[in-house]
This record gives C-alpha cells, sequence and structure tokens, in this order.
C-alpha cells in the first residue's frame, strides 16, 4: 500500500468533439493522516532504496561502454549513416556519372559536383565530387537520389579535426569516367582517362582562406564571390 | 590516525584502560611545554593529512558508488579503475585560476572556504577514533561539535553573501535556515544518548557501550534517535534530499556558484568531511564507537570479534554511515525549502521531543539493557 | 459540422464574409475591421464553439502588396475547425488583437510581428520574441535581406 | 506609429525601494540562457520576492534558426530534413507531420504496410521521448540516478531505431511517399523483446520516483492548470490532457494506423503538475500497448509508393496538416505557388510554443523550486519553440 496505487487507472468513456473517447484517469495521490504519511512515506523511501541497492549489487547490469578502448567489438548496424562516399567497384572505378542528382537533392548545398569534359571520351565525366562534411547532417536524400547508387553513407564517424577546413573532401580518387563508360575503353585508354584526386583537393570553404598546402581551386563563375567574402573560419555559413 | 599494526593488536589485548595520547599530552604539558607545541603541530599536520587522504578517499567513492547505483562504471581513466582520478581533479582544481566576481566582497569571499573547511577540521580533533587515539578528550565533547558544526554554516553564509550573486545568497540563506532548524533535532537525538551514558565526553561515551551500543539498548528509544539524528544531519552537511542549498538545477550551484579552483575544491572537501564528521558522530554515539560488536553469552564470538583491531570498527562504521548517506542521495529526489522546514518542524523535533522525554523516563526507571554498568 | 456547412454558417451570420478560396479546410475571409467581432462570435456562440485559437500566422503576399492573417479555429465540443483570413495592407500592417479572445493569441502575434511585422494594435505586450528587441527589419518578409543570408547554389 | 512596439528593457522596472525595514524588496533574476533547467537555451526573466517568484517572463529565441524562412528555399522532400532539428525527441513526428501534409497536398495516397509501419515507430518514438523527459524531470527534481536509469531506456530504443533508420537522433525516415527504409526482418522479434523489457522498467520507473514521497510532495497540487484556461492558451497534449480535456488527435482526428488499435487516452483530473507527470506515465503504457496490437498486422507491400527522387508537384493553394506528437498538436500549414518545387510558405503550428507561455500564468506565486517543477513538467522542447 503506497501513497498512490498505481494499478488503479479509471478507465471511462468521454466525449470530445464529437467523438467517443476511451480515458484512462490516471491515479492521484491520497490523503492519509498524520502518522499513515510517514510511514507510507518511509515505506516509499525504503522502496526506492531497494532498488537502487539492487542495481549497485548487480554489476552485470552496467550498460556504459568504454568507448575509445572498445573500438574493436564496436558493431554498426548495416544502415548507419555516418561519412559519405562514393562507391567503387572490384576495379577500383566509381560508378558516378557526374549527374548532379545528389547535389540537386542535397538541402544545405553540401554537395558540389564539378565536371570536366573527358580528355579520352570526350564527353562530361566526373572531376572533383565535393562533399563538406562540416554542413552535412547525414539525411540520406543524395543516396537515395543517386540513380546509380554511386553513393553510402559509411560507418565512419570519427571526424574530429582542428581545423574546420579539412572537413571538406573531397571523394573521388580519380577524376575520370564511371566504371561503366571504362568497360568501353582498353587498357591503355583507362590508365590515360584517370587523373588521381587527392582528399583534400576541393575547392576552399565557401568563405574561407585556402588550405594550407593545398592550392585552391577555382570554380568557374565564382571567381568573384570567393574573393569577395572575408577570410574567416567564424562565418555566418556555420 | 594510522597506528602502526603493534600498537593496535596491544590495544586488543585488553589495553583499553590504557591512557590516551591525549592524556599523556596532559600530563606532559605539566612538564615541558615544548613537548606540548610539538604535540599540537603534530597533530595538526598529521589531521590535515589525514583530511586530505580522506578526503580524496571520499570523493573517489562516491564517484565510484553513484556509478555503480546507476548502471555505469564511475572513473575508469585515471589509473587502475580510476583510483587517482580525484588526485587528478585536485591537481586540475589547484591549477585552475581563482575567480574573484567584479564587485564581490574580496576579503570575505577569501575567507569563506576556510571557515567551512576549519570548522570541520575543528571536530576531527575530539573524535575518538580508537583507545588509544584521541587528539583532545574533552569532557563537553558533544556539546563541542554540536557547536563547531554549526559553525560551518557560516563560511557557506559568507561565500554566498559574499560572491555578489543572486543565486548564491539565495542558496546561502537557504542553507542557514536549513542547519538552523536542523541542528535543533541533532541534538536532541544526540542528547537522548547523552542522557543514557551520562558523561558529555566522547571517550566516556565510547566506554559506557561496552555491554552494548546504544542503538538497541535503549527498547526502541536509541534506534528513533538514530534515525533522526541520521536525517537532521544529512540536512545539516547539505546532502541530497536536502541540498537545497546547492539546488543544482534551481540555482546553478548555490552558494559555490562563483567560486573556481582551490576555493571550490575546499567547499567540496568540507562537505565530503563534514560526512565524515557525520559518520564519526554516529558510530560514536549510536554504534559503539570502536567497540567491537559483542553478544551476551557468546563469549567465543565476542573473542573472534575482539580480534578485529577497533580502528577497523570504527571506520568500518563510519564508512557504513557514509554510505547509507550517499545511497540517500543516489535515490531521492530533492525537497522544497518550505518541505524542508516542514519536515523539521512539523515531524522530525515533535517526534525528537517525545523520543527525549521516553528516553528520560527510561534513564530514570533504568528500564534499558544493562542499566548497570 | 462538415466543412461546406460550416463556411455557409459562418457567411450566413456574418454578412461581410466571403468563402476563402484555395484552402484545404473550411476558410472564411473578412475585413481586418470586423475581425475581432466575426472571431468573438464565432467563439462565443453555441452554433460555432470555437474554443480554442489553434494557430495565427500570416503569409506575405509581396505582389499583391497585401499580408494575410491566418487564424485557425478549433471546437473541443463539435470537433470541426475552420480558418479566418484577413488582409492587412502591406505598407501599413496594422491589425486588431484577438489576445483578449483567447490567450494564445498573445503568444502567436508576438511571433508574427517578429518574423513579419504586423503590428497588432491593443496587444498588451507586442515585443520581439525570436530575434533581439533591435533587429532590423522581419525575416519572414518576402523581400527581407542581411548580410548573412545564404543564397542557396 | 500608432502600435506602440516594447522592447525587454522596458518591462525590467527598477525595483521600488523597500517601503519600511520590514518590507521586502523584489529582484529579477535570470534563469538561462544558461542555466540547468533550461534544457537546451531557453531563459526566463523571473521577478522574485525571497524565495517567491512573482512574474517568469519567458524570453526564447536563442535557438531562432529561421526553418520556416529555410523551408521557402526548400524542396518538399528537402523540408523533412528540418522538421528533425525542431522537436528532436520527436524527429519522427516531426517528419510524419511534413510527409503528411505533403501528402495531402499532392494527393498521394498510401499503403497500410508504410502507415502501419509509421505509427509503429512513431509510438515507440513516444515511448523514447517520455522516458526522456521522465529522465530530466527526475534530474531537476534533484534525482540524478533517474536520470541515467531513463537514458539507458532511450538508447535501448535508439538501438532499435539505429537498426531500421541508421540514425538515433535525427532519423529523416519518414518521407513523403512512405519510410527511407524497409523494416528489417528481426523488427518484430526485437520490438517485442523492447515491449517486454519495458513494462517492468516502467513500473520500476513508480518504485523509483512516482511512489517517492518528496516527489509526489513537489508535484501535488504544484501550478494546477484549469481546462478552460488551457483551452485559452491553446495547450495541447499531455499538458491539456492532464486537465481533463481527452483532446488527442490520435483518436479524434485518428491518422496512420491508430484507427486499428485499441487504446485508451490518459487524462488527469485536477490539472497540477502530479496530472502532467502521470499522465506522461501512463502514456507510454498505452503506447506500447498500440505497438503491441499493431505488430502482428504489419501487412505486406512496398515501403514507399513513388520513387525517392520524383519531384513532388503540389497545387496552388494553402494545405493544413496536423498531427500529436510527443507534446502536442503539432500543425503544418503550407503554401504553395503550384510551380516551384517547394512552398512559399510554411508554417509550423508548435506544440510547444504555446505550452510555454503556460509558465507564466501558472508560476507566479509558488516558489522557485516549484518554477522548476512545472517547467519540468511542461516538457519543453526549446528547438521546437525557436524553430
Amino acid at each position: 500500500m503506497g501513497a498512490v496505487d498505481f494499478s488503479k487507472v479509471r478507465l471511462e468513456q468521454r466525449t470530445l468533439a464529437g467523438v467517443k473517447i476511451p480515458v484512462a484517469v490516471v491515479p492521484r495521490i491520497k490523503k492519509q493522516s498524520y502518522l499513515e504519511k510517514i510511514l507510507i512515506a518511509l515505506k516509499g523511501l525504503m522502496k526506492g532504496m531497494r532498488l537502487t541497492f539492487g542495481y549497485l549489487i548487480h554489476p552485470s547490469r552496467i550498460v556504459t561502454q568504454q568507448y575509445p578502448e572498445n573500438r574493436a567489438t564496436l558493431k554498426f548496424p548495416e544502415r548507419y549513416r555516418a561519412n559519405l562516399k562514393l562507391i567503387y567497384d572490384e576495379n577500383g572505378y566509381h560508378l558516378c556519372g557526374g549527374c548532379k542528382m545528389c547535389e540537386k537533392a542535397c538541402p544545405n548545398a553540401s554537395i558540389k559536383v564539378l565536371n570536366r569534359k573527358g580528355p579520352v571520351t570526350g564527353k562530361l565525366e566526373l572531376d572533383r565530387y565535393i562533399w563538406r562534411m562540416d554542413s552535412c547532417t547525414f539525411c540520406n536524400l543524395c543516396v537515395m537520389a543517386c540513380p546509380s547508387d554511386a553513393l553510402q553513407m559509411t560507418h565512419q564517424f570519427e571526424n574530429a579535426v582542428y581545423d574546420r577546413r579539412l572537413l571538406i573532401y573531397n571523394l573521388n580518387r580519380y577524376a575520370g569516367p564511371p566504371a561503366e563508360a571504362m568497360a568501353k575503353l582498353d587498357e591503355e585508354a583507362r590508365k590515360q582517362a584517370m587523373e588521381p584526386r587527392d582528399v583534400y583537393g576541393g575547392p576552399v570553404p565557401l568563405n574561407g582562406e585556402p588550405l594550407p598546402n593545398i592550392p585552391p581551386i577555382v570554380i568557374a563563375g565564382e571567381e568573384k564571390a570567393a574573393s569577395e567574402t572575408p577570410p574567416s573560419t567564424e562565418g555566418p555559413a556555420a | 590516525m594510522h597506528e602502526s599494526v603493534v600498537t593496535t593488536w596491544m590495544m586488543t589485548a585488553g589495553a583499553w584502560q590504557a591512557k590516551t595520547w591525549a592524556e599523556l599530552a596532559s600530563d606532559a604539558l605539566s612538564q615541558n611545554i615544548w613537548l606540548t607545541v610539538a604535540y599540537i603541530a603534530g597533530g595538526l599536520i598529521g589531521s590535515m593529512t589525514a583530511v586530505t587522504i580522506l578526503g580524496l578517499a571520499l570523493i573517489y567513492a562516491e564517484r565510484k558508488i553513484a556509478g555503480h547505483f546507476q548502471c555505469r562504471l564511475g572513473p575508469m581513466r585515471v589509473g587502475p579503475h580510476g583510483i587517482f582520478q580525484t588526485l587528478a581533479d585536485v591537481v586540475k582544481l589547484l591549477m585552475k585560476e581563482d575567480i574573484i566576481p567584479d564587485r564581490a566582497d574580496k576579503a570575505m569571499h577569501l575567507l569563506a572556504p576556510f571557515l567551512a573547511m576549519g570548522a570541520t577540521m575543528l571536530v576531527i580533533a575530539v573524535i575518538p577514533y580508537s583507545p588509544l587515539l584521541q587528539l583532545v578528550d574533552l569532557n563537553i565533547g558533544v556539546l563541542y561539535v554540536t557547536a563547531i558544526s554549526g559553525f560551518g554554516v557560516m563560511g557557506i553564509l559568507l561565500g554566498g553573501w559574499s560572491s555578489n550573486n543572486k543565486w548564491s545568497l539565495l542558496g546561502a540563506m537557504r542553507s542557514g535556515a536549513q542547519i538552523i532548524s536542523y541542528e535543533v533535532s541533532a541534538t536532541l537525538a544526540l542528547m537522548v544518548v547523552v542522557l543514557f551514558a551520562g558523561t558529555l565526553s566522547l571517550r566516556g561515551i565510547v566506554e559506557s557501550q561496552m555491554d552494548g551500543w546504544w542503538i538497541w539498548r535503549a527498547h526502541g528509544v536509541g534506534i528513533v534517535a538514530f534515525i533522526i539524528y541520521l536525517i537532521a544531519s544529512t540536512a545539516e552537511i547539505n546532502r541530497t534530499p536536502f541540498d537545497i542549498p546547492e539546488g543544482e538545477s534551481e540555482l546553478t550551484g548555490g552558494f559555490h556558484t562563483e567560486y573556481s579552483g582551490m576555493r571550490f575544491s575546499f567547499f567540496f572537501l568540507a562537505e565530503f568531511l563534514n560526512m565524515f564528521v557525520v559518520g564519526a558522530m554516529a558510530a560514536t554515539l549510536f554504534l559503539g564507537g570502536w567497540m567491537p560488536f559483542h553478544l551476551g553469552g557468546w563469549e567465543g564470538f565476542n573473542n573472534v570479534m575482539g580480534l578485529i583491531p577497533p580502528i577497523v570498527w570504527f571506520y568500518g562504521k563510519v564508512f557504513f554511515i557514509i554510505f547509507v548517506i550517499m545511497w540517500f542521495r543516489w535515490t531521492f529526489p530533492r525537497l522544497r525549502v518550505d518541505q524542508l522546514m516542514r519536515l523539521e518542524w512539523k515531524v522530525l523535533l515533535p517526534i525528537g521531543f517525545v523520543n527525549l522525554l521516553a528516553a528520560s523516563v527510561l534513564v530514570l526507571t533504568n528500564l534499558y539493557f544493562f542499566p548497570g554498568n | 459540422m462538415d466543412s461546406a456547412a460550416l463556411v455557409e454558417g459562418i457567411i450566413r451570420k456574418h454578412p461581410g464574409a466571403q468563402l476563402r478560396e484555395g484552402s484545404d479546410t473550411p476558410a472564411v475571409k473578412v475585413s481586418a475591421e470586423v475581425l475581432v467581432s466575426v472571431l468573438e462570435s464565432l467563439r462565443d456562440d453555441p452554433e460555432f464553439g470555437f474554443d480554442m485559437l489553434f494557430d495565427h500566422t500570416a503569409i506575405d503576399w509581396m505582389e499583391q502588396g497585401r499580408f494575410e492573417l491566418i487564424y485557425r479555429l478549433f471546437s473541443t465540443e463539435q470537433g470541426h475547425s475552420a480558418m479566418v483570413a484577413a488582409d492587412v495592407p502591406r505598407d501599413n500592417p496594422v491589425a486588431p488583437t484577438v489576445s483578449g479572445l483567447w490567450r494564445s493569441a498573445l503568444g502567436l502575434e508576438r511571433e508574427v510581428y517578429d518574423l513579419l511585422g504586423v503590428l497588432y494594435d491593443g496587444h498588451p505586450d507586442l515585443r520581439r520574441v525570436f530575434l533581439e528587441d533591435d533587429w532590423k527589419g522581419h525575416p519572414l518578409r518576402k523581400d527581407y535581406q542581411d548580410d548573412y543570408m545564404l543564397e542557396r547554389p | 506609429m500608432a502600435v506602440k512596439v516594447k522592447t525587454l528593457e522596458e518591462l525590467l522596472k527598477p525595483p521600488a525601494e523597500a517601503a519600511s525595514a520590514l518590507s521586502t524588496q523584489e529582484y529579477y533574476v535570470n534563469m538561462g540562457p544558461q542555466h540547468p533547467i533550461s534544457h537546451g537555451s531557453l531563459r526566463f526573466v523571473v521577478r522574485l520576492d525571497g524565495e517567491t517568484a512573482k512574474e517568469v517572463m519567458p524570453v526564447p529565441g536563442y535557438v531562432h534558426r529561421g526553418i520556416e524562412k529555410m523551408c521557402e528555399h526548400l524542396s518538399y522532400r528537402q523540408m523533412v530534413h528540418l522538421s528533425d532539428r525542431m522537436d528532436y525527441f520527436s524527429a519522427l513526428m516531426g517528419n510524419w507531420a511534413v510527409s503528411k501534409t505533403v501528402e495531402h497536398a499532392a494527393g498521394i495516397e498510401l499503403n497500410d504496410r508504410i502507415e502501419i509501419i509509421r505509427t509503429i515507430m512513431a509510438e515507440l518514438q513516444r515511448v523514447q521521448s517520455h522516458v526522456l523527459w521522465w529522465a530530466v524531470l527526475g534530474m531537476d527534481m534533484g534525482a540524478a540516478t533517474a536520470f541515467l536509469y531513463g537514458f539507458r531506456e532511450r538508447e535501448i530504443i535508439g538501438e532499435i531505431f539505429e537498426e531500421t533508420i541508421g540514425a538515433r537522433l535525427t532519423m529523416n525516415y519518414i518521407q513523403p511517399g512512405g519510410v527511407m527504409y524497409d523494416i528489417q526482418p528481426g523488427f518484430v522479434a526485437k520490438v517485442k523483446k523492447l515491449i517486454s523489457y519495458l513494462r517492468p522498467v516502467i513500473d520500476e520507473y513508480d518504485t523509483l520516483l512516482s511512489g517517492n514521497v518528496i516527489l509526489q510532495e513537489r508535484l501535488r497540487n504544484v501550478g494546477v492548470l484549469d481546462p478552460k484556461l488551457a483551452l485559452s492558451m491553446g495547450c495541447t497534449g499531455p499538458v491539456l490532457r492532464a486537465s481533463g480535456v481527452p483532446l488527442d488527435l490520435r483518436k479524434v482526428q485518428p491518422y496512420g494506423a491508430y484507427a486499428k488499435a485499441d487504446f485508451n487516452v490518459a487524462v488527469g483530473s485536477k490539472g497540477d503538475s502530479w496530472d502532467r507527470y502521470y499522465v506522461r506515465v501512463q502514456e507510454m503504457r498505452e503506447s506500447l500497448r498500440i505497438v503491441e496490437q499493431l505488430l502482428d498486422g504489419i501487412p505486406e507491400g512496398p515501403h514507399m509508393v513513388m520513387k525517392p527522387a520524383v519531384r513532388i508537384k503540389v497545387p496552388e493553394g494553402m494545405f493544413y496538416g496536423q498531427l500529436e506528437t510527443s507534446r502536442g498538436i503539432l500543425g503544418l500549414t503550407l503554401v504553395s505557388d503550384g510551380k516551384g518545387a517547394g512552398p512559399i510558405r510554411a508554417h509550423f503550428r508548435s506544440p510547444n510554443y504555446n505550452n510555454l507561455w503556460v509558465i507564466s500564468a501558472l508560476a507566479p506565486g509558488w516558489r522557485v523550486a516549484d518554477t522548476i517543477a512545472i517547467l519540468s513538467s511542461l516538457d519543453l522542447v526549446i528547438p521546437e519553440i525557436d524553430r
């Protein structure tokens, strides 16, 4: 017997907005006499203490994980969404044809796909796939929008860096045609079609400074905008 | 505080009547003043070291116990199972900037943590840790302890007032009201034992429990007094569920909101040492101090119990009380300030008075166990 | 009451009201002058019994030079909901307050003032809610510009 | 300008000099934006007389991100991920509210499978949200252990979400035209296991907090919200239901698969903090009942009725959709010009924004600690207030 009988939820029918609604009226705290109150109170307190003591003497119920130490045993669900990556096939060719569907689907403008005219094929192909991790919300819309299933959210979630500009990645390892187009080329042409790309080879942040040791790449038509914005790492783009 | 094993064993071999260090010191006083000075200095240094070690141990214990109450592990990083975590925190606190708020009352702001800490240190001097180890045996020990621990509120009041912060002030005022109220109940509960023991000397009270602890010797009066003392003193030392002066979710830290670095650590340490003092007082008055657990007629059992050194008994009892206080903290929510007052003046105080009355009747009629001793 | 009957009922009671086209919920349009009296009767008339002002906002029709104030009402007794719309001119956006009818209007009108700059005559505590008191402009207006706005590429 | 616009500074009049030596002086304190109670960034300007609150003025806006303005530049699909960031404790219901309105506007018909998956997920989210609220209420009342216990269960439910959705907090799962992923094969068994785990745990919560005399004294008869006042202030959700008004859209205007499930609407009888507290605890149990009933009847079918890349065409006009989140009724008004990929105006009817102002009606006359209790029982999520 406590001050509240938690099992006693009063069931009723009430009408609101012309609809009959079954309601459960939650229990109230009973009125008690002075001594009864003290005894019930003490009993309730003891019950709570028994509960916590039960946890104290059962270390098996501990749920915390020792995070950096348990890296090796960390399990991720298959669909866990962390850093974006381009999928590469067994030959090391990406599947991206540079259609910019992901760029259009992205709600935060975190993706910038730069295409170039292929030196071998003569068609438009992926030059740089720039992903701004610092403004990405991992909403998965880009992956869903991709018509050639070239994108994937990986389980890599540790992204701490000292400079926010280092969070702007170039996702493609090479500039060149996707696997589909590569299949039509011979060995020599494939090598010629591929130009290696670095992880930090993209343009600088919308209003930031160039990265140390990485030459800034100016996107055609955006030279003016890039030069006008003041160099700052604390810009409103955050 | 930590005697050699040999001394301990000498005492258990029936040396309870041996002179304590305090008596030796008072003997020495009549002979050589330098001995006394050395004694005082040694006592100070000894108790400061002891207090620091104790504080660190208690903070570590609280964090570990809290962790396990909450399905956590507690500190795990610094040292095996995090045993050096508190030490690391002390280093951190010492190295932190000591910020004094603008327009604060500087002198008082600086003084307050030392007052809070000093009051506790003074109490530590009179507690009988073992038959031999007691720095001073005052013949008004209980009165002294109650008086001095009430002095600790001055530190909190000053700290809150001088911080020039409304939250601090609220916390300090709450603390003042709380400690003044709950001291009444705590003292009433202590009076019960004083009545039975017939002495105010802490050493005398411990020795009066040779045949049985006061918590059970007095037909229920003892246990009621013990519970009242436990609740009231938990309130006195501002622990949950009575931690309204800090009231983290309401007052953002209460009286120590504006303290940082070493001064904050003094408040922090004082809280834990107060807990130790409460545990020590409860153990001394209700649980027989360093007396081993004896059962009448069970000679073999009593002998085995007697083999355990008294200081282990004392610390065992103290840590049990401290554990119970921590257990309170990690189970209960916090009371409101007026509910706190209601609990004191409408529940604890009337029960305390009735209990004291019953105790005096029992004492007058000799209606308790082993009244002869 | 179903939506067609509701709109009809409101228009019958208040000749100034007319159907507000293009809304999926039953909606009427009244002029800003009679807004308070219409809403008051919608609240107090047992036929309608709108005891909740569910939502209030405004839409900036910049080309047409007006703000359209939207009041969504809900009746817990009858279960029907309705929308009342009223226009205020964009160059002098002053509307009467309905905070005397429903207390929820106190907060909702402050929000509309903050973000769209509609001034509520008679509101007891017309202040900005989200933005600072000295903020320039009202962000939800279509012509709002500030230095930190980023154009979506 | 005829209409006078005030500022906060004007409202804070300097306290009058004490009339006599015995009378007290009132003073202002700022609770927040950095205060343990603010659960985010919310500021209260509180006028105090000693310990008693005389006036509580909420000052929101510290996490205002202009979500409604952003929506004007986004497509209907992209809007969904912003609704995650309003009430992030019931992110799925935010997703659902946007999706529901967009589907209603674009005339997209869904199949039963989608509706049932959405309902199950939303109810699990409601339990998760209430568990977190319970934990935070414990923390606000000073019971730190309750906080950790609540988080433990929240994580366990989060793992179920992570398995199917791939995220724990900002999920962006319910999309216009379906759900992002189909449920995993082991989903039903896992959720059944979760339900059988959660039921005793909720009873454990009763032992730890609800049965504790201190909590009962802290909540009982504190901050009584009259049902008339609650309706007038536009309160919804548990705050309104605790006052005895069973306004629950799941029953009043059934959406999703709620019509298929048998459950009770938890209501209070007095409208004090205790009722607001226990209504939510009871709602956790009812939500588990709903999930349990729906789990066995998930029909086969696709999880998306339209391709995720197809542009959604919404005709010209004004559309409104609403649903019951963990905290009340979330409505979305969309105004479309029939041409663009997104709305020209989107307005969220936020349950928390309306519930927020209740504090200034309830708190005066109570002590500082009660202000905390009332605030805690209102269960505010600040980013949804500020949007």
